[in-house]
């Protein structure tokens, strides 16, 4: 790992910085927060940003600081469990579909295509109405979502890894299709796929809070940033922090995964080990 | 080439199907009444009973997929579960009230980020370079909900020049909609934009080193004629597929924004229908929604293979952009293939 | 008139107004991190109108780097540290855009080595070629445009301008690289190895005309190659390039004739050479053959018996229900401890028969048999999957790419370990020490089983290749182009360690090349294969003295050696026979077979 | 080549960062330093309004099911306030007033009630109004094909063969038994007037007797009003008014913020937004006074709440007056467990003890000591969430330990309420007190959603209706109030006031029920 981070630039380093910042303080939440984020306290509402109140309060006195460090928990916890296992079903589905070819590939990705022509939103907001709301049917969904999109990008990969010839010499071993899979192929598809992670992890993120914003999320009075901005944005000017808290913690998590993103496809050269240039 | 045309179109054709099964599978275990949710909390239940029976929903569901499905070959998407009016109508009013918005956003937002992402690919890492980037990762990483939010703030309440929300219902002029149109425009162009950018300028980056732009620049070419000529053509091929896949996110995405202007849009009608558990409208809008998605590719396959001679005689040229060679320009895939909330 | 030269750095240029161009003391470094690296020192030479230059080194001795300077060309981050480059008269590094324009592509020209990826793939090729011309100033119709393809000898020109680059081969690619270089009459013409992706037909023929036309057009010539035959074929005047330096510049003729530096004889030395035979005996003495027909196919070619470990007859491969087969009826033998080799171009059949061996491939039709179809042997025409693992292990491959061939996150040691697994060839507590034996005998350090692929060099990765092939313990090794990506030296040595082993194991080695020097150096027997048809077979020594199949021959005459002045003449680069389905053979010696043909009179 | 982003992004981007949120700021948190709900106004202006305007309304979506049918729309209610008219209407002290009637009675035995129509009233097609059309009206509400609501309270004392006219301005209700507060059950908004034979086409034309008629109607979407110049109170002071149906609450808010309407209807606005709202120089907020009536059930049936000892320690383990603090920010009243608003002449005025000590031993005593469970909200009604997590802290004193538990507030009416053993719920006032009480209290109703069950109770209001004498029939249902508070399932906490947000041009509004004062409202 210390090699793949070595020569990724300045802006990488932000990155990470930036999303283990957003992460520690996620975890950290409970134990640093000043106030109970979801305690109201009808004497202190809607206080402007003072020593007692970092960020001021919103309407139920309920303290904006501590609301926006804890308003991270559930969209990074979200975001990582079905980014986790979207990219670990998807790669490992898509490395599979790529070695197989054949009919298997092609009833998979005429599915995935299928799944993929729905607009995500609408995906989501079936499934969400299907089954409501909770926690672990929000990580179904984007899992159901973007698990074939994920298909598809490592599919394109594995297809070049596949031609390789160091998984020809496999297969002329005698190797059989799991070991092939596993041993060579996926390992040279990480690069991808760790790429693909932190791509996907930000448009899960945005998409956890669209959602939360649209009311289909976490539900209050839960401390959470995308409803916090649905609660908020029409008072935007008399507590702004209650908006604009949340957006900046939500957007410098974002802008740490794109930068890392970034940082990760120019040091490990995805694009042309995609190709198979590599 | 018209063979492969017609192939894709036919398997084009058999992805919207497989969609409007998933969606319509996926509809069917709704745990919520759908009666009960029509006729709100204070319904009788005589009048639910009644209601029931006369939507006929004690019919099986692959019947009821089957005739709708024949039903929709036929332009007939059934009747809404809500209002009793037939859904195509309706689904075509919101539909045409999406695209006043959607054309301009996709004109202006292709426009300016291939202008943009060639700008910043050929002044790479000089100050212009560092700008458009910067402000492209902003756009991407700042919700639209927010930017939206402010933007109303700003021109519509502070500075009264753009109209808050849309206040005419669907089947409003396109005159009387078009001043408030500009607020969202002004969002979706500024997300989608964001990523065009980035991919143009990544892939303008490669096809600039490239061995034939060398050639081309080593032959005594004004570089105008050498960006023009030889290397755009190239360096827009993985941006179509960006402004593709897009422009489909755009037509599902639009739930926010037209959520929060009130605009009497598909990503309305979309929110409404599942709040609602309209089913014939959800279906409708799905298939809908896939066969943009999936007009949207072919279109941008089309335009490869105008693009691009070599583009013309690969037979399955697109399934994953990894199965895409192109020219040294195959771009970071994940950019692609973007789908996004 | 004569060529100023200088061994780097201790002699000033001459001023002479009659060279073309002048490079004086240059040094380019490229930036990586806050470090300077220097791509290249003190180059100095020049180029007198109508002369050619020729440049040669290995990868990494800065001779394209160098060559593109005279298009005042430098890559990102690279940097002039000292020197100059003339051409006519002008500092290049000096001129203002309106002015580098002119001089690039109107006094100088180049050719680029691939001529797939320097041909802009969206553009029409008349297009690319016209642009070539108004780009300068001059006028040009669509006969102009024809008129250059015509010049470079391509045929139906009309049609051809209007094709894309993607629908023309790749000897068609070069040519149109070339006729767009030489579009605008420049007085310099700059070839960066301008015919390493041809095969060797081709590459005469390109080389052919690219001197003729140099000459036609009194241009000095740069010509910068890693093939000693090329430049020896080529240019007036040679420098060697290592590092950056150039360490011996000379006439060509005393440089191959008698090197100075070190360096060069150890490349001269290290290059295979067809040896002493005569290319007057290469032509091939039965025209229009077909008279003495010999019925019995090759199988039965000398003698059989219990040395022989692999037997194919009339194996066919399609890998398309319709349209030719790759491999069309082809009959082979391998014997014990035998080297055959089997030479032809791209798409000759040759790696897919290889492939069909070793089980990646399944063959249509035809039989494959070891061990004489007894004992444990078994029928190789079943796919891998369905072999037993004693067939399994018996063959085994070794790759071109020895940068593809290993697995980039997997250890050296890994790469080695699995098939001593797979295979149970150790026990497993003997595994490592098997591994580190392994390594040690292709000459490895045994603490090389802790690297990955990726810190290795292109010759140690092709030594873990053959190491891991060797781990399976087979009999019979497949060594598919193994040396073609490797510098001359490289090659050499891996070369050598190949037969080394193969000698002190009794190992069989199917080797395939499309370098018939090479085979000359470690095959017993070749064949030569062409769109899947095998066309000669024979004990090296009988096929490289002839007599032989006209195609056979016109390989051998396309053949440049170091140390030949002249190029081939007019190499044929039409094919001048048709191949005689089903025809017999011919046997001008014991073993050694050619099929029948007829002339393309004949049609 | 992937995306590069080289050594000079981190300063740009570092700098381009904080100036972008530091401008932002700067911009907006000026604002945000005072405190409280203080500077809301009271009460909406009032003066005289300016002829010839139209007023701009904006209304949530409903659903497209949404018909201008009184005897069956569940959501049209600004529509029908300004079309049409009820023989009687209730005034804001529960007291039933006249409206399109003059003046009723009763026989003695409170079985036959007879209504005398107020003269030249016309519908708005011209029409004169007759007795006939009251007939018609009560037979379309009663006739199980329409499907009113209003027909389970009407239809166990009245046959639609019932209504009679005994002559053009003379409406006669032959009860099938006694029922002392029949008039007010004529207050419902099912039961306005619509002209004879119109029932398939009210839902679309709206024709009424209100002071505005309809000139443009689509279900869910636009509609507008204009003056009705011959009703029969004159002309009101608006020209017209144009509905429009906005869906999210903040879309509404910005509508109005921004001047492209005049008023928000059937929205409580939050305290921060109304902050937003009154200190906007275009819009303020008015109150509507007790709008709300907030409630907790406690399903009886649930095993938790079938013990009368817990409920009581539910009760007595919180004050509402902390609720009406918390939740509401002091905008209510508390309601001490008594669902009768205080305002109304039938209120028991009587103030249930708070005493937690009292609750801990009820539990005990019960054997559920230190109760714990979940308490259901959603996001249905901004003060749901506030209203559980106050009760929530509120009882911890007594040990009782309730989970805040949020639910979809889309499918909240379907799947929590009436399912939960205890949730937050709400009502609209307006209400009288019998149909209030008969409705959400007696056994069996479908209203009754903490499924209470006490045959005491049901015969105070069987006896209530028997009662004549006014005076004795309110101490039956101050009896039957007495009952709900100290045996009852259903807690009610408070009455909250709705915040509505109007145009600084709004003069006269005031509203009541469902309904505004449509012919005072104006613009001035």
């Amino acid at each position: 790992m210390k090699a793949t981070l070595r020569g990724a630039g300045p802006a990488f380093t932000i990155g990470i910085v930036l999303i283990l910042g957003n992460v520690l303080l996620a975890l950290l939440a409970p134990w640093i927060s000043p106030y109970d984020p979801v305690a109201s306290d009808s004497a202190a509402a809607l206080q402007g940003p003072s020593g007692a109140h970092w960020l001021g309060t919103d309407m139920y006195g309920r303290d904006i600081l501590s609301r926006t460090l804890n308003g991270g928990r559930y969209a990074l916890q979200v975001t990582f469990l079905a980014t986790t296992i979207a990219v670990a079903a998807g790669a490992l589905l898509g490395c599979l579909v790529a070695y197989l070819g054949g009919w298997f590939d092609d009833v998979v990705m005429r599915v995935v295509d299928a799944i993929l022509s729905v607009p995500t939103i609408l995906a989501l907001l079936v499934v969400v109405s299907v089954l409501g709301s909770g926690m672990w049917v929000i990580v179904l969904a984007v899992v159901v979502v973007y698990t074939p999109a994920v298909i598809r990008v490592v599919r394109g990969a594995a297809r070049s890894v596949k031609s390789l010839d160091y998984v020809t010499a496999a297969k002329a071993r005698g190797e059989r299709a799991g070991p092939i899979v596993v041993r060579e192929i996926l390992p040279n598809v990480s690069d991808v796929v760790l790429v693909e992670y932190a791509m996907r992890a930000s448009w899960v993120v945005l998409l956890i809070s669209t959602l939360s914003f649209l009311g289909f999320g976490a539900n209050p009075p839960a401390p959470d940033w995308g409803l916090m901005v649905a609660e908020n944005r029409t008072a935007l000017t008399v507590v702004p922090w209650a908006t604009l808290g949340p957006v900046a913690a939500l957007a410098s998590f974002v802008i740490g995964l794109h930068l890392t993103s970034d940082g990760l496809g120019k040091r490990l050269g995805v694009d042309r080990a995609m190709t198979g240039v590599k | 080439m018209p063979l492969l045309i017609l192939r894709r179109l036919g398997s084009a054709v058999l992805t919207i199907v497989l969609a409007s099964l998933l969606v319509f599978l996926a509809i069917q275990a709704l745990p919520g009444d759908v009666v009960q949710q029509i006729l709100g909390r204070d319904a009788t239940p005589e009048a639910v009973a009644r209601m029931r029976s006369e939507l006929g929903l004690d019919t099986p569901v692959f019947l009821r997929y089957v005739q709708w499905l024949f039903g929709a070959l036929q332009g007939d998407f059934g009747t809404s579960l809500v209002s009793g009016e037939p859904v195509g109508p309706n689904l075509l009013l919101h539909f045409r009230n999406t695209l006043l918005i959607a054309v301009p956003t996709v004109i202006i937002s292709v426009t300016l980020s291939i202008v943009l992402g060639v700008v910043a690919g050929l002044r790479r890492g000089k100050w212009a370079d560092h700008s458009i980037s910067l402000i492209s990762l902003l756009a991407m990483s700042i919700p639209e909900f927010m930017v939206a939010a402010l933007l109303v703030l700003a021109f519509a309440v502070g500075i009264p020049m753009f109209p808050a929300v849309v206040l005419d219902g669907p089947q409003a002029s396109l005159a009387q909609l078009l001043p408030s149109i500009w607020l969202p425009v002004i969002v979706l162009s500024l997300a989608m934009a964001a990523y065009i950018i980035r991919m143009t300028r990544t892939s303008t980056i490669d096809v600039m080193t490239s061995e034939f732009i060398t050639t081309a620049e080593l032959k005594g070419l004004r570089r105008a004629r050498v960006v023009m000529r030889h290397a755009l053509p190239t360096a827009l091929l993985p941006t179509l597929n960006v402004v593709a896949i897009n422009i489909a996110w755009m037509l599902g995405g639009v739930v926010v924004v037209e959520n929060i202007f009130n605009y009497p849009g598909m990503g309305n009608l979309m929110l409404e229908a599942v709040f609602n558990r309209d089913l014939p409208v959800i279906e409708a809008i799905a298939v809908v929604s896939a066969a943009i998605y999936v007009a949207c590719n072919l279109l941008a396959d089309l335009t490869a293979m105008a693009l691009d001679p070599r583009q013309r005689f690969r037979p399955r040229a697109r399934r994953g952009a990894g199965a895409q060679p192109g020219p040294k320009a195959s771009p970071a895939i994940s950019t692609v293939e973007r789908s996004q909330p | 008139m004569s060529i100023e030269t200088g061994l780097a750095g201790d002699m000033e240029p001459v001023a002479a107004t009659g060279d073309a161009v002048r490079v004086e003391k240059l040094s380019i470094s490229y930036r990586a991190g806050r470090a300077l690296v220097p791509v290249a020192t003190e180059v100095s030479f020049a180029i007198a109108a109508g002369q050619t230059f020729g440049l040669v080194g290995e990868s990494g001795s800065g001779k394209s780097t160098v060559a593109r300077t005279l298009l005042a060309k430098l890559r990102a981050g690279s940097s002039i540290t000292g020197g100059r480059v003339l051409v006519a008269g002008q500092d290049v590094f000096g001129l203002d855009p309106a002015r580098l324009r002119a001089l690039r592509g109107g006094t100088v020209a180049l050719v680029a080595q691939n001529a797939g990826q320097s041909l802009t793939p969206s553009m029409r090729v008349g297009t690319q070629i016209h642009e070539a011309l108004t780009s300068h100033g001059l006028r040009a119709d669509r006969a102009d445009v024809l008129r250059a393809l015509d010049q470079v000898r391509l045929p139906n020109v009309k049609d051809l301008a209007r094709r894309y680059p993607h629908e023309l081969s790749g000897g068609q690619q070069q040519r149109v690289g070339i006729a767009m270089a030489i579009a605008a009459r420049p007085s310099v013409l700059v070839l960066d190895e301008p015919t390493t992706a041809l095969d060797v037909v081709t590459q005469a023929a390109v080389l052919r005309l690219v001197k003729d036309l140099s000459r036609e057009l009194q241009t000095a010539t740069l010509i910068v190659s890693h093939d000693l035959g090329v430049v020896s074929g080529m240019a007036d005047q040679v420098a060697v390039m290592r590092h950056g330096r150039i360490l011996e510049s000379r006439p060509t003729a005393k440089l191959f004739a008698d090197p100075e530096h070190e360096y060069t004889r150890q490349l001269l030395r290290d290059v295979p050479t067809l040896g002493a035979r005569s290319r007057a005996e290469a032509v091939a003495p039965v025209a229009g053959g077909g008279t003495n027909q010999d019925p019995e196919p090759p199988s039965g070619t000398g003698n059989q018996g219990s040395d022989v470990l692999l037997s194919c007859e009339n194996v066919s491969i399609s890998y398309h229900a319709s349209g030719p087969p790759a491999v069309d009826s082809v009959d082979l033998e391998i014997r014990r401890g035998e080297t055959l080799a089997i030479v032809g171009e791209s798409g000759s059949g040759k790696s897919t028969l290889a492939w069909s061996l070793a089980g990646l491939t399944a063959a249509t039709s035809g039989t494959m048999r070891v061990h004489g179809d007894t004992g444990t042997g078994g029928d190789l025409a079943r796919p891998v999957a369905r072999r037993s693992r004693e067939l399994r292990q018996l063959v085994q491959l070794i790759f071109q790419n020895a940068d593809t061939s290993l697995n980039p996150r997997r250890s050296v040691a890994a790469a080695i370990r699995r098939p001593l697994r797979l295979f149970g060839t150790v026990a497993r507590a003997r595994e490592r020490g098997r591994v580190e034996e392994l390594l040690t005998e292709v000459g490895l350090p045994a603490s090389f089983g802790k690297r990955l692929p990726a810190q290795l060099s292109g010759g140690q990765r092709q030594r873990v290749g053959i190491a891991r092939a060797l781990a399976a313990a087979p009999e019979l090794i497949i060594a598919d182009e193994i040396t073609t990506a490797l510098d001359v030296s490289v090659q050499a040595d891996i070369l050598e360690l190949l037969s080394g082993l193969q000698k002190s194991h009794g190992l069989s080695t199917l080797f395939i090349s499309h370098d018939l020097a090479v085979v000359a150096d470690v095959a017993d027997r070749v064949m030569v294969m062409k769109n899947g048809r095998l066309l000669e077979v024979g004990d090296v020594a009988d096929v490289f003295s002839g007599p032989n199949h006209p195609y056979t021959a016109s390989l051998l005459a396309a053949v440049l050696e170091p140390g030949d002045l002249e190029l081939p003449q007019s190499p044929a680069e039409e094919q001048d026979w048709i191949d005689d389905n089903p025809g017999g053979w011919l046997e001008p010696s014991p073993g050694h077979l050619i099929r029948t043909w007829k002339g393309a009179g004949n049609r | 080549m992937p995306i590069s982003s080289s050594m000079g992004r981190r300063s740009v981007l570092v700098a381009g960062m904080t100036l972008g949120a530091g401008a932002l700021i700067a911009g907006l948190s000026g604002c945000g330093s005072s405190n409280g709900v203080a500077d809301i106004p009271l009460a909406a202006a009032t003066g005289n309004a300016a002829r010839g305007r139209r007023m701009r309304i904006a209304r949530p979506a409903a659903s497209a099911a949404e018909t201008l049918d009184p005897a069956s729309s569940l959501s049209a209610y600004e529509y029908l306030g300004a079309i049409y008219n009820r023989l009687v209407k209730l005034d804001q002290q529960g007291t039933t007033v006249p409206d399109l009637a003059s003046e009723w009675s009763s026989t003695p035995d409170g079985k036959t009630w007879t209504f005398k129509l107020r003269r030249g009233v016309r519908f708005h097609d011209g029409r004169v109004l007759t007795a006939g059309d009251v007939v018609y009206t009560l037979g379309h509400i009663l006739d199980p094909a329409t499907g009113s609501p209003q027909a389970g309270v009407l239809a166990p004392i009245l046959e639609p063969s019932g209504v009679t006219a005994s002559d053009s301005h003379t409406v006669v209700f032959a009860l099938t038994s006694p029922n002392a507060e029949f008039p007010s059950l004529l207050t419902a908004y099912q039961c306005y007037i619509i002209p004879a034979g119109s029932a398939a086409a009210i839902g679309r034309t709206g024709i009424g007797t209100g002071p505005f008629r309809l000139s443009s109607y689509t279900p869910a979407g636009r509609g507008s009003v204009e003056a009705f110049a011959d009703h029969f109170a004159g002309p009101p002071a608006l020209d017209g008014i144009d509905f429009y149906s906005v869906q999210d609450t903040s879309a509404r808010v910005n509508a109005l913020l921004a001047g492209q309407i005049d008023l928000i209807s059937q929205t409580n606005l939050d305290f921060a937004t109304a902050r937003v709202v009154a200190s906007s120089p275009v819009a303020t907020v008015a109150r509507a006074k007790d709008a709300q009536w907030y409630t907790i059930p406690m399903l009886a049936t649930s095993k938790e709440f079938s013990d009368p000892l817990v409920r009581q320690a539910m009760k007595l383990a919180y004050n509402p007056k902390d609720i009406v603090a918390t939740a509401l920010q002091g905008n209510g009243s508390p309601g001490w467990d008594n669902p009768v608003p205080p305002g109304y002449a039938d209120a028991l005025d009587y103030t249930r003890p708070y005493d937690p000590e009292q609750a801990r031993a009820l539990l005990k005593q019960a054997g559920v000591e230190g109760l714990r469970m979940p308490i259901y909200t959603s996001s249905y009604d901004s003060v749901f969430t506030p209203l559980a997590v106050a009760y929530a802290e509120a009882v911890k004193q007594a040990g009782i330990n309730l989970t805040v538990t949020s639910a979809s507030s889309d499918s909240y009416y379907t799947e929590i309420w009436m399912k939960k053993p205890l949730s937050v719920s709400y009502w609209f006032t307006g209400r009288p007190v019998d149909q209030l009480l008969n409705q959400v209290f007696r056994s069996g109703s479908s209203y009754n959603e903490s499924a209470w069950s006490n045959a005491a109770f049901d015969q105070l209001l069987v006896d209530a209706r028997r009662e004549m004498n006014d005076e004795r029939r309110r101490g039956i249902y101050q009896d039957a109030q007495r009952l709900i508070i100290e045996d009852g399932a259903d807690m009610t906490p408070m009455f909250g006031d709705r915040l509505v947000g109007l145009s600084r041009k709004v003069v006269n509004y005031s509203e009541f029920g469902f309904e505004f004062d449509y012919l005072k409202i104006g613009l001035s």
